[in-house]
């Protein structure tokens, strides 16, 4: 145990305040100077059932949630007893505390509410046995007393902050400079109090441990930020005014950040009877000519499937967001996965004709669903941002500076009427808006209410001003106008010098790792380790998955002997993606999965890369070995 | 200066110029009724002074749905049942817009008929036109939402044992502002029900009894029609008379009694365009144009969003 | 002997029956109002004399959807705003079952309101629940179809531009022969309601007001409230009379008023099942029971409809 | 011009009635021994509009409708002019002569209905230059005026099988017979008076042509089939007694006879409010006890997506229908294409766990829509049977006594209440129909009403009795478990003797074709010419796409140099699940692609052959080849 970094865990009910409190406590640290990070776990509950989230801080470059953690601070769930006659919940009370138990590491700190959670409870789950053998060091506190004297009962999460504080030695004004800012007046005077109080009962305890907060010191200011965030500020500084949705989790949080600021920037957020008319609303936004937006997760997506198709082929502009959560169906709402990759490149009938990116992490999904936007607008076709669960929700902290970025409100390719009057018309006056020549596939558009603009934009088959035609010739031409697209973006993406691919380790490395979406930082985390003890490993992390990165990742994968291939989904999409584009390489690829609705932590990483390349076994846990395909 | 500028300009205009040239031609059945709803629309708009490029026109897909390949304005041929978020969106991006929804039957009362329940519940300002042959067409002659029960068609060969759904009755549940319904045989009254409707400042809805010779009615059908305006005494502006009429319109017409005529109109109530504007959750102005006006400076996130995050 | 042997036996069971073990608890939120639903749903099952094992009971997703983890029965926790179509199929398949479905405002009036027109036009035989909290539960407080206009969230920061859904004007509308609207404050009432609805031979709809403290309302909103049939005069079986007495109970609603009580009963229209019996394109035996009925040749396209292919 | 092969081809307007009198055409060259098959074409309208239907008949074994063809009867389109005054159809009347042009072989004949088509409108088509240039031989009849005379105007096609019979040499006592059984009383009269004053008066014709109807003789009786049909009478013959559907084209074709006939077999047919619920309502039935299907096209397909995965998470027994149209969205709905595969395959979220059959001919559409039923209810998993518009609506000659099936009555994977009662319960009774020690990945389930087998269906993950759970081992079992049915279902249908793969051409021949669906009889065509004229090439038609055929794919690419990969798509998907499946043969594969709406001849597979592999270039046309990968 170092003071190099901490991970901090807050457990809690449902509804007793993790995130607040969490938040704050990663935005005081990174005030103090630390690289912070965030991983929420939560039920598909309202009240009650056990959460938690967990702070990681370091002096610089936190790229995971890392394994295991230090300090669990848990309050118990205070929500586990319901009050109506027909539920009664047997000990879930006490799962804030034993849930955690296999994740603490030696040497770790427990805090909990003696409180709410009595010594007969703390005897029934043999806490002092564990603490015994993991040379734990175990501290009880009444914060509910604490709380109840000097505030009120629910500032138990303050009161927690507080004992954590003082066993950590974090300076509080941080907290309570937070507090004035968030909650101010009587509130936020409460909540100092009894931050304070606890502070002092605990910095009189005797001090067992040898766990404190690291140091840290920032070149500029940071911002605490969610991968939500990232692709929510994009939107908005794309020019994005225009947002349909249907509240889904977790794509929630990005309709939520969308519809509580658009009407400040002068735009619209609609909230429809389902996802087909989100889908459908942002579409007739994009063709009205205002940039737009629509999302959803899982099934919700699904249902926009049809639309997605209509919007490939009437070529219309629209960004479209997809949350990943654990599936298939409802399956589990709250977990992360990456298993939506192939239903969301392939679905809606006929050949795709989409982009789709997945970033790795909150910068990334700046960048890219800034590029979604650029694409999606220059070249009329549908950009899809797929994201997950854990890179929605988890926070980090991001130099404020990076957000410092021009608004772009330029609506792609689109004539005015000046030009429209030189354009190409049939005889009766009708726009070729589906002209055979377009260039790189693409033919600027007219926008409804353009003088010299109308056209007919239809789900047929169409000739170039937009009626219905069956012609094999003119079927043809189209086909190959519209797909022309993909290779002229995959041509932009090339000559652009910021890759939406990442790569991380000693570029000679013997061996590889292909990574893609959350799981990306984390694989870099575990390359890092691997690479210091003597392994000879590089990663690259992916996030073009339509049109395919073909160059870059044949060049990678032939710069090694042999590749594992991280994803969290049972059937190996991403690989499956890679031998589709590519046609060899199986031979070389190996896939470690996990689908238990966990994501990979870096030793887990580590573990999977010695178990092919060293051939030790895969150590317990969730995770699955795929061979190299052809073998 | 607007970048729009076929909108809100004074037009003269005339039937043909909705009219597009030789190609294409309606490829409809000979004495379908739906040429009737593209000749009242032809109509209609010249009548109200606007012009092609200042017309949204959105139709799903069945026979119906070809409607905006031979009205000539900015058309958009959608998916089936999908007519109504698309053109709702369109009048919310730019108001300006003249914007008319159509489709079928089964477009509108099956498929789609959720959409239809909402978009007229938030009163969007648009007119919404049902060309109700009371079959699937463009499929062949399936049994439709508003085929007659006991109804024979190759995929209910012994009958639908299914009541059919009361339009009318819906649209006013659901909370449309103008509600009526025209027949294809009546030609002139369509027309100015079209232009009233278009008019009308919230969503206006027009059941469109259209025949369809080829699977299931002839126009002889639906006549004699009645006008129930002449022939009826009740308050359409009242929401209890306009049930019953409306309630007894829909019985009689599996009866053989063609009634027509308005139904229910709602002055009062405003669009949801101004409801919303009304919240601030929208602009006043066409949101459309800020992207076309070069002086509008769009909002920065840096400037408004990442203090917070600090 | 039939396969079935918990249909149409007589049962003598009591409210335990329909409780699980100690495993799931309702994992509601203290004072949330579904825990009234499933209440009086355990309380209606034994006073009809039904077993677990006869009642399938199909939920959505939502808060109200995990209704079937917490109720004793064959269960089917299905997708958002999909119950209705599950139900009506299972029904088709089995008429002996006693279904049920249950959902929330969100996924009964919004996304699926489109099954629910159709599932009350055919008047398919089976009870529908919509716990109405006026809200989106499950996913954390936003707007939903029955909140009030001006209700602000999450997603409508200045509050909602849009005037509710009616569910029951609706519902009548749609062609449901059974529609009631209880509270969760109302424990009493409930259980008869639910209890009459499931007796009801048609399509039975309960908009059932269930308070949602986390996000939306206490259950004191929902008191006192007014039974109809106490304290109004209207004749359920009239289908205006019922119109109007619905029409006032869902605008008082959001007055701070709350009736319940029958609305509307139709008694003598046939069910879905019984329409398609008599149109023959139903059999007369439960569908279901075919396959574990050893004696039951199936019939062989080789004797039936190759020849016209000759 | 032989005797071994005509190709005849009826022309008129949407309305003239070319379905049914090509249908009786070709049952009565049926009838007379010879093996027949038809190929219809009509445009998305439903009067007027050039329509066509071609019959090929040979002595024995038709595979396509063949390039070309022989003998064009030409009824003008007498829907073209509309009587309103909102529309005229220009030329359009004239479609149904001069649009056959480019494909009528030279020597080929010409019959047109000179009753409608004046001589002014054939000399502005000059097609007497056009006939001479091509030694076509042209016969003007008034059908119109015969069609008057002897019965009703509407005969005219009647007529013109009349002259028909007589330019070839047909007996007309096969339609008289005909016309019997499917019309009877005046009008069989009337339709019969004119078919023999027709024959008669074209009888007297100086014949200038020296084309005539081969002579053949069936061992067995033949039934004329669709796909469509081939589908549905496997749905019937499997027990299937309840489709939910919702009219969509090609789709219509199978929910048709389903619906006509369901209520004869004691089933239910349910024509619903929209895919969505019509997806449901099989489910539910199928969950409820019943074997139940649905199925769509395009856009309703599309709409499936989340209740199909509904039934993977559920394990609820189902079977899809897809028929594949030109897409995306609307796209041409009359017209074939093999573009939904991916779509199919990975539609809803999550990891897919489906079966995909995609037969290639009516038979192949009867055995796989029966195994379709076998896997889908002994596994509890929807099964997809993929096919195209072309052999939804395509007629083949079949001998009648393959359908001599018995039906299969057993709802697969189900327990008795007395199983039940000894079955694994939980402490509440609740059935584990989820348990975790499945065989094969499989744990029979119990139906509603059934005494003690009640359990908790959900779309959530769930545990042994389905409560809803997140419990991450849980999780892991339960994913394991359903996955493995994949695994399983392959070892099936590896280890039956009838595969579903169809291998054609020399063992041991040097280049291979890959192909997959209705193109696949197309390609064995042109692999027998090509073997004739020398080269050595055989061709393996794939219908297993998911679980993919590892094993025999895999076999068949070693076995070759080069191979050919023949598909109606423009993005190569079976090529690329090819690849992706096997990681590898990229370097091997060409593909052939068309997707202008037609489909191929034998001939172009040839060329494409030729253009491959003899690398000449490709001559023209709308196809397209795309390299091999990694090239
Ligand atoms: C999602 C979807 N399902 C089915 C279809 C097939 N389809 C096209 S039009 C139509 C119905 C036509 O009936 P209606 O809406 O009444 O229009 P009409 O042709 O009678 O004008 C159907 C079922 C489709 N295009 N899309
Ligand atoms: C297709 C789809 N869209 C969205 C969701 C997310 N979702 C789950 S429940 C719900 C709404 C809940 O509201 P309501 O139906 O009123 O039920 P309540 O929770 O209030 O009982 C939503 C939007 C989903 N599961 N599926
Ligand atoms: S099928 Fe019916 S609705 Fe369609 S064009 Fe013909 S007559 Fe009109
Ligand atoms: S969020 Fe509302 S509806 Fe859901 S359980 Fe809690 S109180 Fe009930
Ligand atoms: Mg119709
Ligand atoms: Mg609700």
């Amino acid at each position: 145990m170092t003071g190099s970094e901490l991970k901090w865990r807050i457990a809690g009910g449902s509804g007793d305040g993790i995130d607040s409190t969490s938040q704050n406590f990663a935005k005081a640290l990174m005030r103090a100077g630390l690289d912070v990070f965030t991983h929420r776990h939560y039920p598909s509950r309202i009240r009650g059932g056990h959460t938690y989230v967990e702070v990681r801080a370091q002096p610089d470059d936190v790229r995971s949630r890392g394994d295991g953690f230090d300090f669990l601070l848990s309050l118990g769930d205070s929500f586990a007893r319901n009050p109506d006659d027909e539920a009664y919940y047997g000990e879930e009370e006490l799962k804030p505390l034993y849930e955690h138990f296999d994740d603490l590491n030696e040497g770790g700190v427990i805090v909990y509410d003696s409180g709410l959670i009595d010594d007969e409870a703390v005897e029934e789950i043999n806490l002092y046995e564990r603490a015994e053998e993991n040379n734990w060091h175990v501290y009880p506190v009444d914060l509910r007393g604490l709380a109840r004297e000097h505030g009120r009962e629910v500032m138990r999460n303050t009161a927690g902050v507080g004992v954590s504080a003082a066993l950590l030695g974090v300076d509080t004004s941080y907290f309570e400079e937070l507090m004035q800012e968030v909650m101010g007046g009587d509130i936020a005077e409460a909540n100092i109090e009894t931050l304070n109080a606890a502070y002092e009962q605990a910095a009189e305890f005797d001090h067992t441990h040898d766990l404190e907060v690291p140091k840290g010191d920032h070149d500029s200011e940071q911002a605490l930020v969610t991968g939500s965030d990232g692709i929510a500020y994009a939107a908005l500084d794309s020019g994005c005014r225009f947002i349909s949705g249907y509240p889904m989790t977790p794509w929630t949080d990005v309709f939520t950040i969308m519809s509580q600021n658009l009407p400040h920037f002068g735009g619209i957020a609609e909230q429809v009877e389902d996802e087909i008319a989100a889908a459908s609303l942002a579409i007739g936004a994009s063709h009205t000519g205002v940039k737009a937006m629509s999302g959803s997760s899982g099934g919700g997506f699904a249902l926009m499937s049809e639309p997605l198709g209509l919007a490939e082929m009437t070529e219309t502009p629209v960004v479209l967001i997809e949350a990943m959560r654990a599936g298939p169906s409802t399956g589990m709402p709250t977990k992360p996965e990456q298993a939506d990759l192939e239903h969301v490149l392939y679905t809606s009938q006929g050949d795709s004709c989409r982009v789709v990116f997945a970033p790795g992490n909150p910068q990334e999904a700046y960048e890219q669903t800034r590029k979604a936007f650029e694409y999606a607008y220059d070249y009329h076709i549908p950009a899809i941002v797929l994201y997950d669960q854990k890179l929605g929700g988890e926070m980090r902290s991001v130099p404020a500076e990076f957000f410092d970025r021009e608004p772009d409100s330029d609506p792609g390719a689109v004539l005015t009427e000046d030009e429209l009057s030189e354009a190409a018309h049939d005889a009766a006056g009708k726009f070729k808006r589906y002209s055979h020549d377009g260039e790189d596939g693409v033919v600027p558009r007219s926008v409804p209410g353009q003088e010299g603009g109308r056209f007919l934009a239809t789900g047929n088959e169409s000739q170039e001003v937009g009626h219905i035609s069956e012609d094999p010739d003119n079927r043809k031409h189209q086909m190959d106008r519209r797909m022309e697209k993909l290779t002229s973006i995959r041509e932009d993406l090339n000559a652009g010098d910021d890759s939406n691919q990442a790569f991380h380790g000693p570029a000679d490395a013997d061996y590889g790792i292909l990574v893609w979406g959350s799981q990306q930082d984390t694989v870099f985390e575990a390359v890092d380790r691997l690479n210091a003890r003597g392994s000879s490993v590089k990663a690259l992390g992916v996030s073009d998955m339509m049109p395919y990165p073909e160059s870059e990742v044949t060049a990678f994968l032939e710069s090694v002997e042999e590749c594992l291939v991280v994803e969290m989904n049972a059937t190996a999409q991403f690989r499956g993606l890679t031998q589709k584009e590519l046609g060899r390489f199986g031979p070389k690829m190996t896939s470690l999965l996990k689908y238990d609705g966990e994501p990979f932590e870096p030793s887990e990483i580590v573990e999977g890369f010695e178990a092919t390349v060293e051939e030790t076994d895969l150590p317990g846990g969730n995770m699955e070995l795929r061979p190299a395909a052809g073998d | 200066m607007t970048a729009f500028s076929a909108i809100h300009e004074e037009h003269e205009s005339d039937k043909e110029d909705f009219t597009p040239g030789v190609e294409p031609q309606p490829t409809w059945c000979p004495g379908c009724g739906d040429f009737a709803v593209l000749k009242a629309l032809k109509g209609a708009m010249p009548e109200l002074g606007r012009s092609p490029e200042e017309v949204m026109l959105v139709t799903g897909i069945g026979c119906s749905g070809k409607l905006s390949s031979y009205f000539e304005s900015y058309g958009y041929h959608s998916i089936h049942g999908r007519a109504l978020p698309i053109a709702r969106a369109s009048k919310l991006a730019n108001p300006g817009l003249e914007v008319v929804a159509a489709g079928g039957d089964g477009d509108g009362y099956g498929i789609g008929a959720n959409h239809f329940m909402h978009t007229a519940r938030e009163n969007h300002d648009m007119t919404y036109i049902v060309f109700n042959n009371e079959i699937f067409g463009l499929t062949k002659g399936q049994t439709s939402p508003t085929s007659p029960k006991g109804h024979k068609s190759k995929t209910q060969p012994s009958g639908s044992a299914k009541d059919p759904v009361r339009p009318l009755t819906l649209s006013l549940a659901s909370g449309a502002s103008y509600i009526a319904r025209t027949a294809a045989t009546n030609p002139r009254q369509a027309q100015q029900i079209i232009a009233e409707a278009i008019e009308h400042d919230g969503f206006a809805h027009i059941d469109f009894l259209t025949q369809c010779p080829t699977w299931n009615k002839d126009a002889k059908e639906y006549v004699p029609y009645t006008d129930v305006q002449e022939e009826y005494d009740f308050d359409k502006t009242d929401r209890r008379e306009a049930a019953d009429m409306m309630y007894e319109a829909e019985t009689k017409l599996y009866e053989g009694e063609v009634l027509t005529g308005r139904f229910f109109r709602e002055e009062n109530r405003p669009s949801y365009g101004q409801e919303k504007r009304s919240t601030g959750e929208m602009p006043e102005d066409p949101l459309a144009e800020r992207y076309y006006d070069d002086d509008d400076g769009f909002e920065r996130v840096a400037d408004h969003l990442i203090e917070r995050h600090k």
